[in-house]
This record gives structure tokens, C-alpha cells and sequence, in this order.
């Protein structure tokens, strides 16, 4: 069992309690679990917001102005940088009309991922190919 | 009487407040209630925006979201922490988080 | 002026709700009203003192001390905060402990009262 | 202001989360307040049981044995002991399918009050009355 | 017999998801199974030790030391506890501190993984 | 994929569990979820027990609410503690709280 996939499932919008947020920082974690496996093991989580879950990804939050915390816009931008899969659902982004440009990228800061908008067929998919799904 | 109900999430179950009745009923929006105020459902504003002509949504929880006021339902005043002290003191006597 | 008898429930650090709380407690006072924040449940660990000031995180213990300092009263249910581990002189400082018949009494003077349940 | 009237409505089902079971304790506390009070002032809750907060309350619970924990039933009958009004919406009993008599009584501990179960225009009336509302 | 990877996020005491992650444990780790736990968010607090067992509250500092007893790995994430100003002397004996990646090198060994999330 | 799925509340939003697919799923039905079992809504039984014929419920939180294991509908089985650890590591590969 070289690698294990994992699919992160969000549907939860973000900023009210800590769960969706925390789906994301404990993805972003999978850099660094390599001190606690042994060589050539690895995980590999995808993340992926459906739902409501949706409503929290766009850009231009002022979670740090306003609040004193650090936005899920910017948590968004350090996965992508860390290279993981972030998978979003299509229908549910046309089900609250929120276009697929308002997604946060990593750009400037020389990230190659981009957010992939994607039909839910794909996630199911992830959950499929995945050893273990977590919902968040 | 005057009644001044918290919204704070999006898919609440609103049955609460469809029976609610009161002379005068506002509704302010805050957390994920904000997006009753910026988001059309399949096209379609929230339907809670209906109950009643007193609606308000805080601008900190518009802004943490990357929402802008701009997206705001024109039927919804954007308000701040200073205003909502005020509504609850000046514009209604009881005050409810559903 | 007026009197606002706060009582919050869910929290502690991470949850919005609990945030929601302090700001509108701090614009209160700031316009002179005087207010009582009454916490129970979960929100009762909120008032360890020694909080590390994490960016994943709002409020928490400098924000409940600057309330206090302007004039806010603060009480935590003493049975919800023991339950969880924390004895009185673990609390911050300006925090008061007593029963839950603490809130009620505030919410006698009170001109208006918002809880905050939720966990 | 002697008396202080408060309508405590209890939304949320008994035992997954807190806030149903402190919305008891504290009306429970109504009791105790005068050592904070002025000689003559008292506050009055009365506790009212609205949607899916009506599906905690039906005798014959076993959270001692089964969980080490009070029952929503003792914590009710403790309540009624002390002489609290408490509220069960008709409406809500019936939409769910529960009779009236699987409301919990304090007989055999000798309270004369008991559950009142009333259509929800008489809660809101509870509201009305109030000085304040409180939603757990 | 297999292994579980327990995560669970909403708690503390009072919380009965935070109990189901407990009892759920206990009866994996009787039946042979090896069993991890992971605490995050709120779910941290309950690694405080002197927890008072009231009759409001199903499982606690007792249940947990049980359960270390018992052969069951039990760690919260440190940064999520600090926040809450509990500093790891404070702790319940036999309970790991870490970081995130500790539950993701349990999820990598466990043959079934089980995440209780919310507040 | 073989999924377990816990539902732990009653009126949760069943979205997701709408459209999940799996050729085989179960729900297991734990603290407020197991109103899904015992309780009719205007004497209709749950939409969620028509999702799958593999449903249970966990007896400890059908007890603790003053319900009875005869209150459960027929197409649920009741089961316990060391039950449900059973059927996480014999029934399905993943599973899920919802």
C-alpha cells in the first residue's frame, strides 16, 4: 500500500464553525506526513466542496481585515501551491450562480493547479477510486 | 409584538419562522445567513426575503465571504455591529437567534 | 442607555457564533449600554486563561479581557466549566463563576436579551 | 418590575447537542434567582416545547442506564415540581405522531402541575407575554 | 482483526457525537480491532485532566483514560488545544499531542477510517 | 464502493445523500437520526428508508429517548455498539458520517 487516496468531501459552507475549514488544513497536512510513514508511503487526499460547501471558495474574502483570521481564500491558494487536487462541484456553483472565475487561484504566487470545476459525477468518482472518504 | 430575529444559517429550517407572528418582525441576517441576501437559489432569491420588509444583513459576514454589498438583494440593508446595537434597542423589544 | 443580557452557548474559539457575541458586546458598550455576557454550555471552556493566539482563530481570551476592561460582566456556568477540567484559578482573570441563576438575574434588569444557543 | 415573564422555545431535539437540555436547567434555575433579586422582584419562565423539540420528551427514557446521564424526563419532572408552566405544542405532537399521555408526569412525586399541551397559538401568546423570548 | 481510524471534531463533553466517537471505540477495541482516535476543533478541549463527572454529561476524562487503558491511541492536535489554553501539562495522561498529520499516518494504516465532523 | 453512511440527525438535508451511488449502501441510523425509523411524519414514514433495504438503528439512542424497539419500522434492524463495529469491517469499505 504505497499510496492511499483519500477523498475529502466539504459540504459545509466555511467561516460559521470550524469543520470546513479544518477539511482543509488537514489536507494541506498530507505534505508533511512523510516523517510518520515509512519510504514510499504516502496519502494522497483530493478535496473536493460540494453542497453548500460551495459558497465559501470565492475570491476577494477580507477574513484578516475584518476578523483577524486567515480567509479560506488563502488556505485555497496553499493547497493549491502544495499541489493537491481540488475538486469543485459544477451543478452546484450553477445552483447559486456563482461563475467559475470567482474561484481563488494561485497564480501570482507560481501555483501550476488550478481548482478543477467539475461535475459531481467526477467527485463521485473520487469517492470511488478513494480507500476511505471523510465528509466534512 | 416587536420582534427582531437572527438568522445565522443558510438552510435553517424555517419552520420556526413561518409560524412566528408579530406587528412588527425583522429579520437580520448574519454568518451563513448573509446568503439569503446574495444568493439566488436556481435563479430564485431567498424566499425568507418575502416575510417581511424589515431586512437586514451584516457587512463584516458579506465581506469575510468575498460577497460584495453590490450582491446584496436591493430589499436588504447592509448593516454593521453599531447598527444592529441600535436595532435592538430602538427598533424592536425582543430579540431572537433561531 | 440601555441593559443587554448576552447569554452564549456555542463556542468555544472556532465557532462564529461565539464571535458574533464579543463584537456585539464590544459595539454595545461602546455606545454606552451596559452588558452581561452569560456563558454556558460549550462556550464555558472559553475562559481558560493562557490561549494561544492562533490565526485560525477570531476571539478568545484577549478579546473576553478587553471586554472586561471596558466594564462588560462576564460569568461562566461553574458546573458546565468544571465539567470540562478547568478549575476557577485556571480561568481568566475578571471572569466571574456562579450557577445559571446568575443569568437570570441579569436578564431581570435587562431591557433586552439575545442567547446565542447552538453548540 | 416585579415580576419578569420570559418564554424559553425549546426548537431542537433532547440529547444530540446541549442547548435543549440547558434551556430545562436554566428555567429550572427560576428557583434560586430571589438570592440575587430584590424582596418582591421574581422572573417567570415558562418553557415551551415547539417542532422537533417536542420529540425529546416522551416517557419511559433510559439515559441513566444507558448513557450515566440525567433523562430529559427526570430533568422534566423536576421541573413541573417546581411549579413551572410548561408548553407542548399540539400541533407539532400530532404532525409527528405522539399522544398526548406519553407526556411525562410528576404524580407520583406529588406535583400538581402538568404538561400542558396547547396549540401553538397559545406559545405564541407565551411570546407575547414575555418580556423576553429565548430560543434554544 | 482490523484497524480504525477514528477522527472527531465536535465535542466536548456534553456534545453525544463526541460520546458515539467513545463508545464506538470501546466496542471496536474489546471485539480485538486496533483503534486510533484523533481529536480536533472543539473536541480538544476534552483533553483536560480534573474533569468534574456531573449527570448532565455522558463520557469525559474518565472514559478517555479507559479507553488509553485499553490499548486505544488517543491524540489531539496540539495547535487546536493551545488555542483553547490548554497547555499539553495540563493534559490527560496517555493522550498523544500532534499535529494533523498524525490522524493522516493513522488513515494510511487503517483499513477503515470513520470521521465524525461538525461543531 | 460498498458505503456505510451515519445519519445522526432527523431533518438533516439530504442532498448529499441523494446523490450518492454506491452499489451497496447502508445507513445506519445514530442519535436524532434515529427518528428516521421510529417516527412518522404526518403518518408518513421517512423518504430515507427508501433509499436502501440495508438500514439500521442504534438501539442505546432509540432507548435513551423514552422510544421502543417495537415503535421501528420493519424494514430497520436495531443493533448495538459491537453490531455496528461488525458491520464497518465485515459490510462495507468505507464509511461515512454525515
Amino acid at each position: 500500500m504505497a499510496d492511499v487516496k483519500l477523498a475529502f468531501i466539504v459540504q459545509k459552507p466555511q467561516y460559521k464553525g470550524e469543520t470546513s475549514r479544518l477539511a482543509i488544513t488537514h489536507a494541506i497536512s498530507y505534505q508533511t506526513v512523510e516523517i510518520l510513514l515509512e519510504d514510499g508511503e504516502t496519502v494522497t487526499p483530493k478535496l473536493c466542496f460540494i453542497g453548500e460547501g460551495v459558497l465559501g471558495l470565492q475570491k476577494g474574502q477580507n477574513a484578516m481585515e475584518l476578523y483577524g483570521i486567515t480567509s479560506t481564500e488563502s488556505h485555497m491558494k496553499n493547497t493549491l501551491l502544495v499541489d493537491l487536487d481540488v475538486l469543485v462541484c459544477k451543478e452546484d456553483l450553477d445552483r447559486y450562480g456563482i461563475p467559475e472565475d470567482a474561484m481563488p487561484d494561485a497564480d501570482e504566487m507560481g501555483a501550476d493547479k488550478k481548482i478543477q470545476v467539475v461535475p459531481f459525477t467526477e467527485i463521485q468518482k473520487a469517492m470511488e477510486e478513494a480507500k476511505h472518504v471523510l465528509f466534512f | 409584538m416587536k420582534l427582531g430575529v437572527f438568522v445565522s444559517d443558510f438552510k435553517l429550517t424555517v419552520d420556526t419562522l413561518d409560524r412566528l407572528k408579530a406587528e412588527k418582525l425583522g429579520l437580520i441576517l448574519v454568518q451563513n445567513g448573509v446568503y439569503h441576501a446574495t444568493t439566488k437559489e436556481n435563479g430564485k432569491a431567498s424566499s425568507l426575503l418575502e416575510k417581511t420588509p424589515n431586512l437586514y444583513a451584516l457587512s463584516d459576514d458579506i465581506q469575510i465571504r468575498g460577497l460584495k454589498v453590490t450582491d446584496v438583494d436591493k430589499r436588504v440593508k447592509v448593516v454593521n455591529y453599531s447598527d444592529i446595537v441600535d436595532l435592538i434597542f430602538n427598533d424592536y423589544d425582543k430579540v431572537a437567534w433561531l | 442607555m440601555g441593559k443587554l443580557a448576552l447569554g452564549c452557548y456555542p463556542g468555544l474559539v472556532g465557532n462564529m457564533s461565539y464571535d458574533f457575541a464579543l463584537k456585539l458586546a464590544d459595539a454595545a458598550v461602546s455606545k454606552g449600554h451596559t452588558v452581561s455576557i452569560w456563558f454556558s454550555g460549550n462556550a464555558t471552556g472559553s475562559v481558560k486563561s493562557h490561549q494561544k493566539h492562533l490565526k485560525d482563530y477570531s476571539t478568545g481570551e484577549k478579546h473576553l479581557l478587553a471586554l472586561v476592561a471596558k466594564g462588560v460582566e462576564i460569568c461562566t456556568c461553574e458546573a458546565c466549566t468544571v465539567a470540562r477540567g478547568i478549575q476557577k484559578p485556571e480561568g481568566i482573570e475578571g471572569v466571574q463563576w456562579n450557577a445559571m441563576h446568575w443569568y437570570l438575574g441579569k436578564i431581570h434588569a435587562a431591557d433586552r436579551v439575545l442567547l446565542i444557543g447552538g453548540e
